[in-house]
C-alpha cells in the first residue's frame, strides 16, 4: 500500500487484505482462491490464506451454488465472507442463492437476520473467451431488491469499493472487468472507502453528460478528448454503484447539460441504461435538449472471432458519435 | 450404511422431552388444519403429520445455539426446535407480532434465538446453507453444529450433491437430515429417486450413510445424537435418514387419493400418537406426567391461538424496512 | 376446443394437447406433469400422459437443471420439448441452461443447431405465497439475446401464444400468471395462432395509452373504464410478447395518442418497463406530451402478509393516476 | 465398483484405429501449442496431452450417428469422434470456414454430421444436455447412444448430480464419461473431491460405476463397450471413469509448478506416444502401417493448418444472423 501506482489486481487484494487484517470476521472462498491453488485465477488473493490461513482464505470445489450458500450461512452469523465466482456467466448456477435468498433473508426474516456478503466476480468481452465468459449481467440484480451491485474503473475505486463493500450490512455483487487487472493508477490509501451507491464526476463539462461505469468509463474519457477538439465538453459520470446508482449526481448534472448519454458493455435490449435513460426523461422532461442516447453492445450473444467480437462491442467512436447526436439534436 | 439398533437407553427425562414436543407438533397441525377447514385462517400449508417423531427426536439431540435450517415444511421443526408457539403462530398469521413480522410468512420462519437460521420454499437451498453455518462454528473454534432438515425429493436437486461434497471435504460439522416420507409433492420415492435409501447416497461423499426409522424415537435420537457427537468432535458431517410417511397431502388441501389405501392405513398406524403415548409410558414417565405435558402444551397452543388472532396486522408502511439496512423511500 | 369458453388452464392444456396430436416431435416434461402425478399442480397438462403416453410426457424428479438440459439436448436433435418449471423462481437454479445454452447454442454452432424450447412457468403475487414464489423476472429474460419471452392475458392468448412458441424454432419462456388459471374467456379456435411478438390494441383511445402484458391488461382495462368516466380515453396495449416487443405498435399509439403509461407487476427499477419507456422517449422526443410514466411493484422482496403485499403490488388507482398525471402535463 | 480387466481381445483393426485417433489427437495437440507459442495464433487452449487414449479408445466405441457433449478441454474428442481437421482447427482460428464460421471458438465446438452436438465452457453443463440427447433417441426408438464426457472438477457441481439421478430413474442410453486427469485448475482431487474414485458416485444413482486405465486403449475401450452395449440393450447409463493425469498447465501457458514433479514424471512415462506405438506395434500392425498413419495424420494436420490460416475471417455484419431464425437488424 506504500507505492503510489497500484494495479486493480494489486488494489483488490490489499483491500482484502487490510479488511481481514481488521476483521476477523471477514473470510474468503471460491476456486483456488488459496495459495496453494495458486491465489485466485488472477492473483487476486495472492499471499492471503499464507497470511489469514485456510481457514479463513479457503479454496473451493467447482460448486457455485454451495459457496453461495456457504457464504450466505456464514453471514447470517455475523461473519463477512468475500466470495469469489470466478466468471460472472458462473453466476447463473448460483443464482437462487443470490436472488432467493441472499437478498430476500433481512426482508423475509423481519430483519433478523441479514447477509453481510460481498461476491466478486469478473467478465467482458474483447479477449476471445466467446459466449460463456464474457457476459455482462448487471441488469439482472440491479431489478433485485435487497442485493446492490457496483463495479469500479480504477484501481483506487476498486480498493475503495471493496472496503465499502465489506463493511456494508447486506450483499454486494462486485463485477471486476476481465481487461482491467493489469491496469495501473494511483494506489488508494489504506482505509480509504468509495461510498456505496454514491457516483464520481471524473470529468467536468457543460455540454453533455456521459453516464457510465466500469470499462465505459475509460472509453468515455477518451469520446470526451475527442469531443474536446470538437468544442464539445462532456462531463463524464461514474457511477460505481450500478444499484442502488446515483440518482442524485445524474439527474443534477444534465440538468445542467440537457443531454445524457449512457454507455455500458451490456447489450442495449433491457439493460442498465434503460432504467438510467427513464429516470432522466421522468424527471427531466422539457428541460433535456434531445432525448437521452444509450450506447451499448450488439445484442447478440459473445461471439467469439475477432471481427464479430468487435462489432459486438460498443466502441468509443459509437460514444462520439452519440454525444455529437445528443448536442445537435435541438427541440 | 449403518442402521443403528433401537436401543433402549433413551433416559426418562429425554423420552419425556421427546414426547412433549412431538405432541405439541402433533396437536399444533391439528388445531392449525381445523382453522383452516373452518376459514380463520387462510395459508399455504404444508402438514406435517407422520413428521412429528423425527423433529422431536432430532431436535432433542440438539443444544438451543445449535443451528438449524429447515423448509416449507417446517413446523414440526420449528417447535421441535424451540420457536415459542405465538411467535410461531402469528407469523403464520401474518401478524406484526410474528417472528419475522410477518414479512415472511409459514415457508420463512427464522428465529435466531432459537438457532433457526433459515426456512427456505426453494428445495434444497437450505443445504449449503448449512454448510455455512457449520463452517461459522468452525472458523469460529465454537462447538455449534448445523442441521440441514430436507425431504427425499430434495436430495435429487444439485444443491445438496454440492452442499455434501463441500461438507465432506471441509469437515464441517453438519448433519444433513433427509425427512424420507416417501413423496415429493405426487411423485413417489421410486419414480423420482434412483436410490431406495437415500442413505445410501452418503457413499458419493466419504461420509457416514445412516438410516433411521422415523417413527421410533429412540431410533432417530440415538442416531442423531450419534451424528452430533461426529459433527462435535470434528469428524465431519452425516447423512441422516428418517424413514417416515407423508400421511396427509402436499399442502393443505390438495389431493391425496394417488396414495395407496394400504399403504396410508398402515403408516397411520405406525404413527398413532396413542402409540407414541404408550411407548413413552413404558419409559418411566407417569400417566400423571403425561397428562400435564398434555395440558400444557393444549394450553400453550389456546394462548399462541389467541394471541395471533388478536395481534395486528402489519402497517402498510412497513415494507419500506428490511429491504437494506437503511429503510427505503415510499 | 367445442365450448365457446374456456378456462385459462384449459386453454394450456388444449393447446398442449393439439400440439401433440399435431407433431410428435412435441414432448413435454417437468414435476408431476403426468397423470400418474396429478397431471401437474395446476393441471394443466391433465389427461396429456394418459394420451401420449409417459414417454413423451414425463414427471421428473425435482432437479430443474436437469428438466431444462433435457430439454435443450432434445430440443436440437428436433423434438420440440415443452419443459414446466413449477414457479418461476425456481428458474432461478436453471439460469446457466437456458441462458448459456438455449439461449446461445444456434448463435455458437454458427447455425447448426437451434433450441425449439418452450418453458412454461407460473408466478406473480397476491396469493399469499411470499417471497420466494411470486417473482416476476421476465426483464432477465428480455436482457438476453437469442431467448424470448411472452404472457397471456386471456385464454385464446394462452392457447395461440403456446401454438406460436412450440412451432417457434427458437427458446421461448412462457409466463402464466397464477392468479389466471381460473379466468375463463372466449375459446381458441383449434390450430389458432398468436404470432410472437406481435402485440394487440385490446382497447381503442386517442388520449393515453396504457402498455402492459399478462395481468396488467385487466387492470389496464378496468383503469380504462374509469378513465372514460373521466373523459379521458386510453388505449390499451396488451404486448403479449415482452422480448421481442412490438415496438411498431407501441411507437404508433404513443404518436397518436402522445402520452404513454407503463404497466407492470415486476417491481420497478430495471423492469421491462425501462426499456419500452426508453424507446420511447428516443423515438417520440419532440413529440411527447408529457414523459412516459411507469406503473409497477414496490422494489422489496414479495411480503407474506395481506396488507404488505397489497403495497407492494401496484393497484388500479395507481394507473388511472398515472394516466391522470399523463394527460394532466402539457408541456 | 467394477474394475473390467484389460483384456487382449482388442482386434487389430480397432488398435489401428485407437492409434490412428491417438496419435492425430497428439500432434495436433503439439501443433497448436506450438502456434501459440511462436504467436502464429492467440487464443484461449486447454491442452489436452494425457486424454488421448481415453478419447481414442472411447470414440472408437461408438457410431458416427452416437452423440457427444464435451468441454473447453474438447479437442480429442473432437477429434476421436472424427470432425475433419480442418473445420476443427478454421473454428479455433476464429475463421468463417470453422465448424460454427468462427462464432463459437475452441470452447464451443459443434458438428452434428459427426455427433459432436455441444461443446460447453460451463463446468458440468453438459452432462444434463447428454441426457436430452439420449431422451431423444429414446423416444424415437433410435439406437443412438449419447455420451457426456467431462472432468474429476465436474463432478462437484449440482449438474452432474441431478443428471445422473434423471438417468437412472430414465433408464437412458447415457454414459457419463469422467476423464480424470486428477485437477481441477489448480485444485487436486483430494483438495476438492469427497471420493477418491469419481465411479464410487455411481451408487448413488443405481448404476453402474467403471474405472478404467485412461491410458490403456483396451481398458479404455473395453469398458466404454460396455457402457454402450448396455445403454443400446435399454438398461440405462453408465458413469464411467477413465483415469489419467494432466500432464500440461490447465490453460496453455499457465503455471502448473504446483504439480509434484515425481507425479509429473511418472504420468510422463505412462502416457508416452512411444510407449503407445509399442503397444499397437504388438497387436498385429506392422511397422509400416504405422508409419502410414503417422503420415496420413501429419498431412491432415498440415493441410488444416493451412486452411485454417489462409480462410478468411467472418464478415463483422455475420453477427446478425443466427442470433435468431430470422436476421436481426444491424
Ligand atoms: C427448486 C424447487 N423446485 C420445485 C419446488 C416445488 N416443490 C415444493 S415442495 C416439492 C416436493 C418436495 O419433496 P421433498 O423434498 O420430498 O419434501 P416433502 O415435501 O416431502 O417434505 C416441490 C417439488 C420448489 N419449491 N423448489
Ligand atoms: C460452473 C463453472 N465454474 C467454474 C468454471 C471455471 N473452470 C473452468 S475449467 C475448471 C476446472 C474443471 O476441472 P475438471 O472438471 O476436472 O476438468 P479438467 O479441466 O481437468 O479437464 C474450472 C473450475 C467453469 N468454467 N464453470
Ligand atoms: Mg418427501
Ligand atoms: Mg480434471
Amino acid at each position: 500500500m506504500s507505492a503510489e501506482k497500484m494495479s486493480f489486481a494489486q488494489a483488490l487484494n490489499a483491500a482484502l487484505d487490510d479488511a481481514m487484517a481488521d476483521d476477523e470476521n471477514v473470510i474468503m472462498l471460491g476456486e483456488d482462491v488459496a495459495d496453494e491453488q495458486g491465489g485466485g485465477v488472477f492473483k487476486v488473493s495472492k499471499g492471503l490464506s499464507d497470511k489469514y490461513g485456510t481457514k479463513r482464505v479457503r479454496s473451493t470445489p467447482i460448486s457455485e451454488q454451495a459457496i453461495i450458500g456457504a457464504a450466505v450461512g456464514a453471514a447470517i452469523t455475523g461473519m463477512r465472507p468475500v466470495a469469489e465466482i470466478m466468471l460472472m456467466n458462473f453466476i447463473t448456477v448460483a443464482m437462487d442463492q443470490l436472488v432467493n435468498h441472499a437478498a430476500k433473508l433481512r426482508f423475509m426474516s423481519g430483519g433478523q437476520t441479514n447477509v453481510p456478503l460481498v461476491v466478486r466476480t469478473t467478465t467482458g468481452a474483447g479477449v476471445g473467451f466467446g459466449g460463456q465468459h464474457s457476459d455482462m449481467l448487471e441488469a439482472w440484480f440491479a431489478h433485485v431488491p435487497g442485493i446492490k451491485i457496483a463495479t469500479a474503473s480504477n484501481p483506487a475505486d476498486a480498493y475503495g469499493l471493496m472496503r465499502s463493500a465489506i463493511d456494508d450490512e447486506d450483499p454486494t455483487i462486485l463485477i471486476e472487468n476481465i481487461t482491467h487487472y493489469g491496469m495501473t493508477g494511483p494506489a488508494a490509501k489504506p482505509g480509504y472507502r468509495v461510498p456505496l451507491g454514491k457516483a464520481a464526476i471524473v470529468r467536468e463539462g457543460g455540454d453533455v453528460t456521459l453516464i457510465t461505469y466500469g470499462r465505459g468509463v475509460g472509453d468515455c474519457l477518451k469520446a470526451a478528448g475527442q469531443l474536446a477538439d470538437e468544442g464539445i465538453e462532456a462531463e463524464v459520470i461514474d457511477l460505481r454503484t450500478v444499484s442502488p446508482w446515483d440518482e442524485e449526481a445524474v439527474l443534477s448534472s444534465v440538468a445542467k447539460t440537457k443531454r445524457a448519454v449512457i454507455v455500458h458493455e451490456a447489450v442495449r435490449p433491457f439493460g442498465a441504461g434503460a432504467e438510467i435513460s427513464s429516470r432522466i426523461h421522468e424527471e427531466l422532461f422539457g428541460e433535456l435538449a434531445g432525448p437521452v442516447q444509450r450506447v451499448a453492445s450488439y445484442p447478440s450473444p459473445v461471439p467469439f472471432a475477432k471481427p464479430l467480437e468487435t462489432a459486438f462491442l460498443y466502441s468509443v467512436a459509437d460514444i462520439v458519435h452519440a454525444a455529437q447526436q445528443a448536442t445537435e439534436k435541438k427541440v | 450404511m449403518n442402521k443403528p439398533a433401537s436401543s433402549p437407553s433413551l433416559s426418562p427425562d429425554m423420552a419425556r422431552t421427546i414426547y412433549r414436543k412431538a405432541y405439541l407438533i402433533n396437536r399444533t397441525d391439528e388445531r392449525f388444519r381445523a382453522m383452516l377447514t373452518n376459514g380463520e385462517l387462510a395459508v399455504a400449508y404444508y402438514p406435517v403429520r407422520g413428521h412429528e417423531v423425527i423433529a422431536a427426536a432430532a431436535m432433542a439431540a440438539l443444544e438451543t445455539e445449535d443451528y438449524l435450517v429447515t423448509t416449507y415444511r417446517g413446523l414440526h421443526d420449528a417447535l421441535a426446535k424451540g420457536i415459542p408457539s405465538r411467535l410461531l403462530w402469528a407469523e403464520f398469521a401474518g401478524k406484526r407480532t410474528g417472528t419475522c413480522k410477518g414479512k415472511g410468512g409459514p415457508m420463512h420462519i427464522t428465529h435466531p434465538e432459537t438457532g433457526v437460521m433459515v426456512t427456505t420454499g426453494i428445495v434444497g437451498s437450505g443445504i449449503p446453507i448449512a454448510n455455512g453455518l457449520a463452517m461459522s462454528s468452525q472458523i469460529r473454534g465454537e462447538n455449534r453444529v448445523a442441521v440441514a432438515s430436507f425431504g427425499d425429493g430434495a436430495s435429487n436437486i444439485g444443491a445438496f450433491h454440492e452442499a455434501l461434497n463441500m461438507a465432506s471435504v471441509w469437515k464441517l460439522p453438519v448433519i444433513f437430515l433427509c425427512q424420507n416420507n416417501q413423496y415429493a409433492e405426487h411423485t413417489t420415492l421410486a419414480a423420482g429417486t434412483s436410490v431406495s435409501s437415500i442413505a445410501e447416497r452418503a457413499a458419493g461423499y466419504g461420509m457416514p450413510g445412516v438410516s433411521c426409522d422415523g417413527l421410533d424415537p429412540a431410533s432417530v435420537y440415538e442416531a442423531m445424537s450419534e451424528a452430533v457427537s461426529r459433527a462435535r468432535a470434528g469428524d465431519g458431517p452425516t447423512l441422516l435418514e428418517a424413514r417416515t410417511f407423508r400421511l396427509l397431502g402436499h399442502i393443505f388441501g390438495a389431493d391425496y387419493s394417488y396414495v395407496p389405501k394400504e399403504d396410508l392405513s398402515a403408516a397411520e398406524e405406525r404413527a398413532s400418537m396413542a402409540k407414541l403415548r404408550q411407548w413413552i409410558s413404558e419409559r418411566q414417565v407417569s400417566e400423571a406426567e403425561l397428562t400435564q405435558i398434555e395440558q400444557e402444551a393444549d394450553a400453550e397452543i389456546e394462548e399462541a391461538v389467541a394471541f395471533a388472532l388478536e395481534s395486528e396486522l402489519p402497517d402498510p408502511d412497513e415494507i419500506r424496512f428490511d429491504i437494506y439496512e437503511t429503510e427505503q423511500a415510499a
